[in-house]
């Protein structure tokens, strides 16, 4: 095969023969996909091996009967299950603070803002996006130490200080994500929404939102993600090493990212350090599992917004 | 008074820079006007004109006046303030007022959406939304409030039948509409156009992106849709004003004038070109 | 309905005979309900999860949580009044009792301890070379009768209660040098020296085991019974402090460490029980 | 009824709409105003008391007086740069590998030829798993995979700049991959018709054509995993070694800036040594304002849309 297309390039004179099909460029991205795959596959296997015979209904429950467990009846000792509710909770809630300023802020900027409004509120949420976790959670905590001293002396970090400085963290994902999904909805579409006659509301939310779903959507898979697996944060804000059951918004709970941190930080027997790598592997599951959730609402959203009669 | 579109003095411009200027010109009530011009000479942006499209643009400004008739005599769709900032004449706005009495009556309260269902815009290439053959036409169908769900299917095969698309798709209505051909695509377009029942269409070179065949299909259907309502199409090919016929107007550097305005029609645009009558006739062909 | 009423029955069976006998030290959590927080020195940890889970199986309506954070975290959070008790592995300092008004409790005794890898020949260190090794003088292992090897320090972060006794009483408040690996736990420090074969640095006693090896400093071998006894002197007080006098569940948490059932679950920790003062 | 009408109910219409998307920018907003008042009223302090020299100095020994954070500031741009060493390039390479795929190729076959498919199919798919992937859970694997491997291969302790760099560069390759592939697929996508008839392969058309035209794409994508690595807290904390010191060589241990306050929120209150944790804040603060600022300015105007068309 080589040396076919050899002879052929004999034949025809050349002028750039040196660079026709970088084979040097090709052989590298090659390599480092492979590399890459390889990493990947390492750090997967690495921690099926280590935690997948752990990975059992005493990881999550200890010695608690599971259906007490769920339920709350009973509280769960050497078991990842209130982290495992914490986080989902704690997950849950942040997208419920985050989702409409964020996704609204998005449609604001694209749609209505002025051109000096959205150079201003543009360069704030570009700042926000700079934002390192830790420095959020600092936040949150001066927030509090400010709140106690001032007119609320009862406050304390708990899980909805916890979501909200999380929700501060994934908001310039999901304004971002929205206003350049919005943006990128091609001119001709908008130009025809509106010659139909669909007035600017029902041309946003008929037309723009849904043709800009898939771009909004993976903004908030991002923010899943991220509020899933954030510890920096929440260390400063509210999350303990044992608590139970998240027991409302003004509770301490416990989080998965900050249990397996903390084992690793205070482990003291080889068992314990087995469940860190148990719940590192119901972590990754547990962010994989939202994420293709995700985005399995996203393309049955699609489907159902595009397809069929009625 | 037989007019469906009466422009008086438009200006328009993009970011300072004018695409039309001073622009009066008034198309028949029925039948097909045609505007040739090269690409850049504001043809585009006068037909958007018609129907206000030209303000989901940035930085566009005009001023002027346009009046159009959508069945209950000509009225003014550009509110005043954008009539009463022409500035240099003096006459629109009070003027506008004052002659007007009786026909611009009632047409006011019409929104700016109303304006543009009643008058339809097809462009160049097929814009049909990423969605299945049906939602595209049921869309605008149910969201202008112009029917109901129930009446929703009646209302497109009637729409579909028109079009000669009904046959071609009739089990296929629920597939996405951007996997038909261009011709049908296209053909889909004016379905969901006449659906929301226009009374005046506005083409922007609807067949440019076609082939000769679809081409044909797209003028004949027009021509048909073009005796009972007026028909503005801009385009840019010689031939097909010769073919669809009707009253030819030239525009240039952001002006319009009609093409020899004493002969009229597809012979006097062709005497203004110089051009011979064996050409003409092979044009025609 | 069918599947859920046995269980319902069962749990409630289980709570109800969890609640009518608590055993003698947890009686006093009888009629108590509410909240108690605890935070600060990471060593506590493993004591107080172990007495917030005897205390909440016993009685439901309490709900613990504890978490770390570092000395420095608990006397401020305790200071605030943000937990109820704010652990310290350390004394609490003047101006941390003037600024707060704390009352601590000392209840534990725990030795820190200097390891080293388990295949490290060297067992044994005396104090001047220990000073000399931290302080970077000494960097290679050779020179104190060990293979030819680079040592790598591991210390704890500033302001760890485990630093601050092992510099004070087995460095005799000598500095680490400026180059040492800073982990900010145990645990990380363990994970550490038992994978480095050059490593040296410190863990609480209770934290030793198979996976690295305790080294005998001038003689003393670092073990609970030594460090009981006062025969190794690398030790320092493990205090629960409490804003104010501790009243209500509070109190009767402090009560239950310091009853048979707390020396139990501290001396099951690694540490060494002590009597209330 | 007067020509003003219009005018009027239109504007009553839409102002219906952007209520609520004005409404939820302004709850935004103020949160993004909150949170900078808040750091920089805290920071403030630690700067005026002691001035700012006491700060910005080179040495960082708590118990003799010296509260300097320059080292762990240096410690950042050093880290954050090398694991952007590692990860741009990767970046680019990877794109190369992903981006130009055309249809399989009929005709061909063999083993070699169908496990190289399922590597391109694999890479898109392995990518944004590798967003869902925890820091955390980096951090807790490299420890017991990668340190080892370091130490054994180049001495010292394992816990150095390198071990931190790698893991961080894996850390944030997906971001800028999926960053620059938005940006440049439709670029590569609008020149294939054309390029592909003139002869160039798809690879091709990528490295001559599209990447010189996108180089403000790139860099965006560079500036925002710069942003990325420099504010990532766990993997330096649990990998980088802690040292207060500007790191000599790949195998000596630093401490970031992030990691410093972790650190130092564990352990100190009030005094010198907790003003500098919010000094340390701002200066984090500074820095990636900075530079998440530069990105997305080099990425909106890199974009390829066109201004208002004037077409007639």
């Amino acid at each position: 095969m080589s040396r076919a297309r050899a002879s052929n390039g004999a034949a025809r004179p050349a002028p750039r023969n040196r660079l026709r099909g970088l084979p040097l460029l090709r052989f590298a991205s090659r390599f480092a996909a492979v590399a890459l795959l390889g990493c990947l596959g390492a750090l997967f296997a690495f921690l099926l091996f280590k935690g997948g015979p752990v990975l059992d209904r005493e990881l999550l429950f200890g010695n608690t009967p599971s259906l007490d467990a769920i339920l709350g009846l009973r509280p769960v000792w050497d078991g990842i299950w209130p982290a495992l509710a914490g986080t989902l909770c704690l997950v849950l809630l942040t997208l419920c603070l985050a989702l409409f300023p964020g996704i609204g802020c998005g449609v604001y900027l694209a749609e209505y803002a002025g051109p000096r409004a959205k150079a201003l509120a543009g360069a704030a949420v570009d700042v926000l996006a700079g934002v390192p976790s830790i420095v959020m959670g600092l936040f949150g905590f001066t927030v509090i130490l400010f709140l106690r001293r001032s007119f609320l002396p009862e406050a304390n970090t708990c899980l909805f200080l916890a979501s909200a400085c999380l929700a501060l963290l994934v908001l310039p994902v999901l304004i971002v994500s929205t206003r350049e999904a919005l943006e990128a909805v091609p001119r001709d579409l908008r130009l025809c929404a509106a010659a139909l006659g669909l007035s600017r509301a029902a041309r946003l939310r008929h037309v723009l939102l849904p043709v800009a779903a898939r771009g909004i959507w993976s903004g908030v898979i991002l923010a899943l993600g991220r509020s899933a697996e954030d510890t920096a944060v929440i260390m400063l804000t509210g999350v303990v090493a044992n608590a139970g059951l998240p027991a409302g918004l003004g509770a301490k709970f416990e989080a998965l990212p900050f249990a397996i941190y903390y084992i690793t930080a205070q482990y003291q027997s080889q068992e314990e350090l087995a469940r860190a790598f148990g719940a590192s592997l119901v972590l990754l599951l547990l962010a994989g599992g939202l994420m293709l959730l995700a985005s399995r609402l996203a393309s049955g959203y699609r489907r159902r917004w595009a397809g069929g009669k009625a | 008074m037989n007019a469906s579109v009466e422009i008086t003095e438009l200006d328009v411009s993009f970011f300072g820079r004018p695409a039309l200027r001073r622009v009066s010109v008034s198309f028949p009530a029925r039948g097909i006007s045609l505007i040739l011009g090269r690409s850049g000479s504001g043809k585009s942006t006068l037909l958007r004109g018609i129907n206000r499209l030209n303000e989901e643009f940035e930085g566009c400004a005009s001023t002027g006046r346009v009046r159009v008739d959508l069945g209950r005599g000509l009225c003014d769709i550009y509110p005043e303030s954008c009539r009463g900032a022409a500035g240099d004449k003096p006459e629109p706005a009070a003027a506008g007022r004052a002659q007007g009495s009786g026909e611009e009556r009632g047409v006011q309260a019409l929104s700016l959406a109303e304006l543009r269902r009643r008058i339809g815009m097809l462009f160049q290439t097929p814009n049909l939304f990423p969605m299945s053959v049906y939602r595209n036409l049921a869309l605008p169908l149910t969201l202008t409030g112009l029917c109901t769900q129930k009446e929703a299917p009646d209302r497109i095969r009637t729409a579909l039948e028109y079009v000669g698309l009904w046959k071609e798709l009739r089990g296929r209505l629920d597939l996405p509409a951007q996997g038909l051909s261009g011709g049908q695509q296209q053909r889909l377009c004016l379905a969901r156009l006449l659906a929301l029942e226009p009374a005046l269409l506005l083409l922007d070179e609807p067949t440019a992106s076609l082939d000769v065949h679809a081409s044909r299909h797209i003028e004949e259907l027009l021509r048909d849709i073009a005796r009972e309502r007026a028909v503005i199409m801009v385009s840019h090919s010689l031939s097909q004003a010769l073919r669809m016929g009707g009253s030819v107007w030239i525009c240039e550097q952001g002006s319009i004038k009609p093409a020899c305005p004493e002969k009229g029609g597809a012979q006097g645009f062709a005497a203004e070109k110089n051009l011979s009558e064996e050409l003409l006739a092979k044009l025609l062909e | 309905m069918k599947s859920f009423f046995p269980v319902l029955v069962l749990a409630l069976f289980c709570a109800s005979a969890a609640l009518a006998a608590p055993s003698g030290a947890l009686a006093p959590f009888a009629g108590l309900e509410g909240n108690l927080d605890i935070a600060g020195g990471t060593a506590h940890i493993p004591v107080m999860n172990g007495a917030a889970r005897n205390i909440m199986e016993a009685n439901p309506d309490i709900r613990i949580t504890v978490a770390g954070g570092g000395s420095g975290v608990g006397v401020q959070k305790v200071g605030e009044g943000l937990v109820h008790i704010g652990n310290t592995g350390r004394a609490l300092k003047d101006s941390e009792i003037a600024r707060y008004g704390l009352v601590s409790f000392p209840f534990a005794i725990d030795g820190v301890a200097v390891v080293v890898h388990p295949q490290n020949p060297v067992g044994a260190l005396g104090k001047e070379q220990l000073k000399k090794i931290f302080a970077g003088e000494i960097s290679n292992w050779k020179e104190v009768g060990g293979l030819d090897a680079a040592i790598s320090l591991y210390i704890r972060e500033d302001g760890s209660g485990t630093r601050e006794t092992f510099e004070s009483r087995a460095l005799d408040a000598g500095q680490s040098a400026a180059k040492s690996n800073v982990v900010s736990s145990n645990g990380a420090m363990k994970t550490a020296v038992a994978q480095d074969p050059n490593a040296i640095g410190y863990v609480g006693i209770g934290h030793l085991d198979d996976s690295t090896k305790g080294v005998i400093l001038d003689g003393m071998v670092p073990s609970q019974q030594n460090a009981a006894d006062g025969s190794y002197t690398v030790t320092r007080l493990l205090y629960m402090n409490t804003k104010g006098q501790a009243r209500g569940l509070t109190g009767a948490f402090i009560d239950y460490i310091y009853s048979a059932d707390g020396k139990a679950i501290i001396a099951k920790a690694g540490y060494i029980p002590m009597d209330r003062p | 009824m007067p020509a003003s009408a219009t005018a009027a109910k239109e504007s009553g219409q839409a102002d219906k709409g952007p209520f609520a998307a004005f409404l939820a920018a302004g709850i935004a907003l103020t949160g993004i105003v909150l949170l900078f008042a808040m750091v920089i009223a805290f920071a403030l302090p630690a700067f005026r008391q002691q001035g700012p020299g006491a700060v910005l100095a080179w040495s960082w020994r708590p118990y003799q007086g010296d509260f300097g954070i320059l080292p762990m500031l240096a410690g950042s741009m050093l880290l954050a740069l090398s694991a952007l060493a590692l990860a741009w390039p990767l970046a680019v390479l990877l794109l190369c590998g992903m981006l130009p795929r055309g249809p399989a190729a009929a005709g061909r076959k063999g083993a070699g030829l169908r496990l190289r498919r399922l590597g391109a199919d694999l890479l898109p798919w392995a990518i944004r798993l590798m967003t869902a992937v925890p820091t955390v859970v980096y951090g807790f694997a490299a420890l017991f995979l990668l340190t080892p491997l370091v130490r054994r291969g180049l001495g010292g302790s394992g816990l150095c700049l390198l071990s931190a760099a790698l893991v961080l560069a894996l850390l944030i390759l997906p971001g800028m991959v999926l960053v620059m592939e938005a940006g440049l697929a439709p670029r590569l996508q609008r020149l294939c018709p054309g390029g592909l008839a003139l002869g160039f392969s798809r690879l091709e058309l990528l490295w001559h054509v599209v990447f010189p035209s996108a180089r403000k794409t790139l860099l965006a994508s560079a500036l925002l995993g710069f942003g990325r690595a420099m504010g990532d807290t766990l993997l330096p904390l649990m990998l980088a070694g802690n040292a207060p010191q500007v790191p000599g060589g790949l195998t000596e241990g630093l401490r970031t800036l992030t990691a410093h306050m972790a650190l130092v929120t564990a352990n100190e209150v009030g005094g010198a040594a907790y003003d500098s944790l919010f000094a340390a804040g701002a200066l984090l603060l500074g820095v990636n304002t900075l530079a998440s600022v530069a990105a997305r300015r080099l990425a909106r105007c890199s974009e390829p849309g066109a201004p208002p068309e004037l077409r007639s």
